[in-house]
């Protein structure tokens, strides 16, 4: 599959502001700064960007509570985002949700979500509207290789696919669910396996080779938007980081060498290296476009820092329409 | 005018509303060629077809969960769980997604949608298929929860629910579908948060909901020719609630009996109690006299089901300890 | 796969024994003389019956809604059962439960149970219960096509295959869910598919073919005991009569023609044909064993009749130990 | 004495019945490698191994689910809910079947089980992550519902918990966790249904469960100095409930406040009352009053989180209106 050198760089630039934005939620965390529950993707970027390239402004997200990536590829701002992180009224969600609750419904990202699974089924009903209605967008839905052993996900592709709804399933398999390894949580090799279980489409891609997760996905859309129904991706990656921002990564559970091996993959470099040997970009372009995402970081933090906090007279906003 | 059953009346508000707004739509079991357990959603499926009647999978967990999405896509769909007892398998999706997503989003989206589903013990049906346990839905802020009484308050209330844009659980009985009474052929909302004094009385007020207000009406008439004057007022919606209207027949009567047909223990009878053993104590005269059904489950055996479910009995014991 | 003699005969009998307790149940219900939610199996008597000939005493039963077959099947005896159904204290649950919740523990049947799919998860957990014990038990469980929908099927066999519970998952398919059809509930042509979401093994058999079922439940049994883990076993069958003993068999949802070829598989007629032309059995035989179920039936309900009610006082009872 | 955490006695009170008896075990997410979200299982997967403290695939319905078929296979199932928020993706199984089984099957066989989780607004993790709706079990006839509020309880009720034969819920607060108190090391037990009177007092008694306790003591403690006398009782069980205690108290005090962090309506706190509003009604002279979490979910920011939980300021709003 040919993709433009525009879109290549644009991957790289999208994984690498969720990379940026990741390390700093997480240096703002350790600090003291922010609070709450934060569960950082780095390592897994390429499943986002890889994906959600493939998507048009007016599709639908729905994520987890990994979901800062996700996001952020659909067109989340870092300063409402990081507004929010920091519980002012300029976030997104007003400070009301956090981390595990952000939405940005103009762009049509309908939300992170702390139940784990939980939008699943959330999504087969987003991608019933679509059928509809008539309209030809679709949904976007992640979730982890955990989530992919909850009712809630059985019962939304089994929804999606009855009702040949719109939606591409990503599960984001990390190996791990917080502490519990994929061994004790299912007995299968390639989870998208399960998509015959709801006689759909399922397919398994390196997810953290950006490209190849974007051809996979592409092919995953033209699916879709010919009009049958759901399609399962498993993208296989690594969450590098601890399970939360105040889970050290080096926690026992996992084996040392097995984080230093993923390390080893970054989906970042992988595609930086491709870049600078076809001669796409240049590593000056690449620290500038660094140094360029830290700015805007910054802004954001100073944004954030500036903004209001709620009243706690308003402590009942937004409860009822 | 003209008489209709409490089914009929839900009927016809939902055909109506799905006439006049093409976004309203039905998903659930067996509510299509079937009709729904209760007849409810009869005949729409033949006029509406499957994309607005929409039989689904045995999937309470997607049926919510969809309707959810739906609702976030721009519809307004009404999801039916055929029976209350079968909420607890898709408590997650009514009680963390739901009720919250407007509020965790900050407002930023709408969440427009009726479930409705069925309550009450009746025929026989044993633990699982006989439960009220709508006091979880009271102790879940974010939803409007709604009990109506008579096929008039079921109307004017799901013409209300389905044009509101909060999420509304919307409780129907199973011991009243059959029931009957006068209702419009036009068209009517009965706002929420407002109680309806059914009876006017001056010894005694009884907030009473669903079949119960039924029960306290029988009773209440039959006490008139005692002499004793009883206020009968159904909230019709436990939220909102409207404290108003019976903290002036508390006024008026200083004696209260709630009854509700939830489990005793946080159930709805003891929620109206303590709001106004909190706010209208110095009006009271009396204890207030809560009448459920008991700590204990629906038994499937007769006598122990005729015995489990609270009526005029149970009232009338009720009544016994304040006059 | 060889067969005793005994054994078919036995097949015969139990799928009788069945046959009629359903059809006097019925009867019972039409005139009134016992009451709430009744669900027949007439035409799926092969399932239970050759499914469980495979088990031993010990072995434990995990019954759906639709579960007076396999109740009986597993040594469930008339007069309790009866009685049950009636709501009178001799019943095996003393009229607290009637058909929905009927339980025999003393032979390990832990119940039917009025939540669609509500039964597997708990059956996952007897079958740990085994593996912890270390015994050679094994559980069966019955749900039907509709139950392999709801979120208890997915995590409840995900958890099963996980923890190598020895249990047997049977699909009574009998292409309903009340009035949805297995077009608007899956996209799947065999359920059995679905095992492959789990890792385990899965087949699919004609339900009304009790030898069929008799030795695909053999093999799986073996498997089983073998410690290898849960089975998938989808028997594909029909309900000749209305979900309910309230409903009418002719209810508009299902095509008459449908339901025509189905009475003419009747899983009874085809064991007892067999058994003739094999000459293992005579009619008279049959009609014997026919009058004797009868009478016993006649026994138990008269027993069930003369039974006392329970008390309007012992409301409480059995509400905690 | 020795001093130990809440957490370490939840710890000590597991370790100790998994040594005397075979056949309690424990299942849940991250309970095993990771010892459970707040160490109360540290280091027995360790001790015990795979079998005994099994980490579950993220699946809430089959944690219970298969906990209470383990129970039916003889065993003692100690699962977890990682937060009491997930209980909702379980609650079929807790209200349909855990609650139900030994009354539907008319006292055939016995469900014991302990499902511990964890409850209470804390640290800022939103409307998903900061619930205390042990009401809906409370409401749930069948389970017994434990909320202890010190190390000494914890440990005595999860012993009196793991012994007894039917289900229970054993509620622990995530703001209790590292708290610290007195703890024998030898085995007790505490009986439930039996309240503790934490603080005696004359002039009123306030009715407080798990970290309102000590905001109650504290602020106790405090209006001493003013010449208030408060007497502070904890029910330690919800279910049994010991009202006989409280009735006592009341009998004394004549003013009551219930204090607990579930949500107002329909909550635990509007429980009391209405017991109390029904059976002391005469011994009271003034109202009842709720101090609970708002009719609201918990947002995220902190000066709203920290609006939303009920405290020590809410209690003396409370006190002001009956003092
Ligand atoms: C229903 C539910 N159960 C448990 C949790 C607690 N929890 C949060 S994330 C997580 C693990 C999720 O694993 P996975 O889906 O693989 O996503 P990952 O964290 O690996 O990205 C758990 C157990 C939750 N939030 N929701
Ligand atoms: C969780 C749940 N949802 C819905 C129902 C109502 N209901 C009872 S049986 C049934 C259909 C079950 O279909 P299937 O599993 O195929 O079994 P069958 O009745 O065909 O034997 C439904 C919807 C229920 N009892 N439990
Ligand atoms: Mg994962
Ligand atoms: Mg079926």
């Amino acid at each position: 599959m040919k993709i433009s050198n525009d879109d290549k760089i644009k991957m790289l630039w999208e994984m690498m502001r969720i990379r940026q934005f990741e390390e700093r939620a997480g240096e703002l965390y350790v600090a003291g700064i922010i609070t709450g529950a934060l569960h950082a993707s780095n390592g897994q970027e390429a499943v986002p960007v890889g994906v959600i390239m493939n998507l048009k402004e007016d599709d639908y997200l729905q994520s987890s509570h990994r979901g800062h990536g996700h996001v952020l590829a659909k067109g989340g701002e870092f300063k409402p985002m990081m507004a929010e992180l920091f519980g002012k009224i300029t976030g997104y969600c007003k400070g009301r949700g956090g981390s595990m609750h952000f939405a940005y419904v103009e762009k049509n990202i309908l939300g992170t979500n702390g139940i784990v699974g939980g939008g699943i089924p959330i999504a087969a009903g987003v991608g019933y509207s679509i059928v509809y209605k008539g309209t030809n967008q679709m949904v976007a839905c992640f979730l982890g290789d955990g989530a992919a052993n909850t009712g809630a996900f059985h019962e939304g592709i089994n929804f999606a696919a009855v009702v040949n709804a719109p939606v591409l399933f990503v599960i984001e398999n990390n190996q791990w669910a917080i502490s519990v390894p994929r061994k004790w949580s299912d007995r299968l090799v390639d989870l998208s396996k399960r998509a015959a279980a709801y006689g759909i489409l399922g397919e398994t891609v390196d997810g953290n080779d950006v490209l190849a997760v974007y051809e996979a996905a592409n092919k995953a859309v033209k699916e879709i938007r010919a009009g049958n129904g759901p399609v399962l991706l498993e993208c296989k990656t690594y969450r590098w980081k601890g399970h939360h921002a105040g889970e050290p990564a080096s926690l026992q559970y996992r084996d040392p060498k097995e984080v230093e091996a993923w390390l080893k993959k970054c989906p970042i470099k992988k595609l930086e290296k491709a870049l600078l040997e076809e001669k796409i970009i240049s590593e000056a372009e690449i620290e500038e476009m660094t140094k360029k995402i830290e700015q805007e970081l910054d802004e954001a933090v100073e944004f954030a820092k500036k903004s209001p906090l709620p009243e706690a007279a308003s402590l009942h906003d937004h409860l009822y329409v | 005018m003209r008489t209709i059953t409490y089914s009929e009346a839900i009927h016809e508000s939902i055909d109506y509303n799905m006439e006049k707004d093409e976004t309203v739509f039905n998903l659930g079991e067996d509510i299509g060629v079937l009709g729904g357990g209760f007849r409810a959603t009869h005949d729409l499926y033949e006029k509406y077809g499957r994309k607005r009647v929409l039989d689904t999978p045995l999937s309470e967990i997607a049926i919510v969960g969809a309707a959810i999405g739906a609702a976030l896509g721009g519809l307004r769909p009404i999801p039916e769980i055929m029976y209350i007892d079968f909420t607890p398998g898709c408590m997650d999706m009514i009680v963390n997604q739901m009720a919250k997503i407007h509020f965790m989003f900050g407002g930023q989206i709408k969440v427009p949608m009726v479930l409705r589903t069925v309550c009450g013990a009746a025929g026989y049906n044993a633990a699982q298929h006989s439960q009220s346990m709508y006091p979880f839905f009271v102790h879940t802020p974010g939803l409007i929860v709604v009990t109506p009484s008579t096929p008039y308050d079921a109307k004017g209330l799901l013409n209300t629910s389905i044009a509101d844009d909060n999420p509304v659980i919307f409780m129907e009985h199973k011991r009243l579908y059959t029931s009957k009474g006068e209702v419009p052929e036009e068209f009517y909302t009965i706002p929420f948060g407002k109680a309806d004094v059914k009876r006017e009385g001056d010894d005694l007020t009884i907030v009473a909901t669903h079949a119960l207000v039924h029960d306290a009406l029988a009773l209440a008439e039959e006490m008139e020719k005692e002499g004793t004057s009883i206020e009968v007022i159904d909230p019709r919606t436990l939220v909102p609630f409207d404290k108003e209207t019976i903290f002036k027949s508390v006024e008026k009567t200083n004696k209260l009996i709630v009854a509700d047909e939830s489990i005793l223990s946080c159930g709805m009878a003891s929620e109206i109690s303590a709001i106004v053993a909190e706010e209208m104590f110095d009006y009271l005269d009396k204890p207030i006299i809560r009448v459920a059904s008991p700590n204990c489950h629906c038994p499937f055996s007769m006598p122990l089901e005729d015995a489990y479910i609270p009526g005029k009995e149970e009232l009338k014991e009720a009544i016994a300890k304040v006059l």
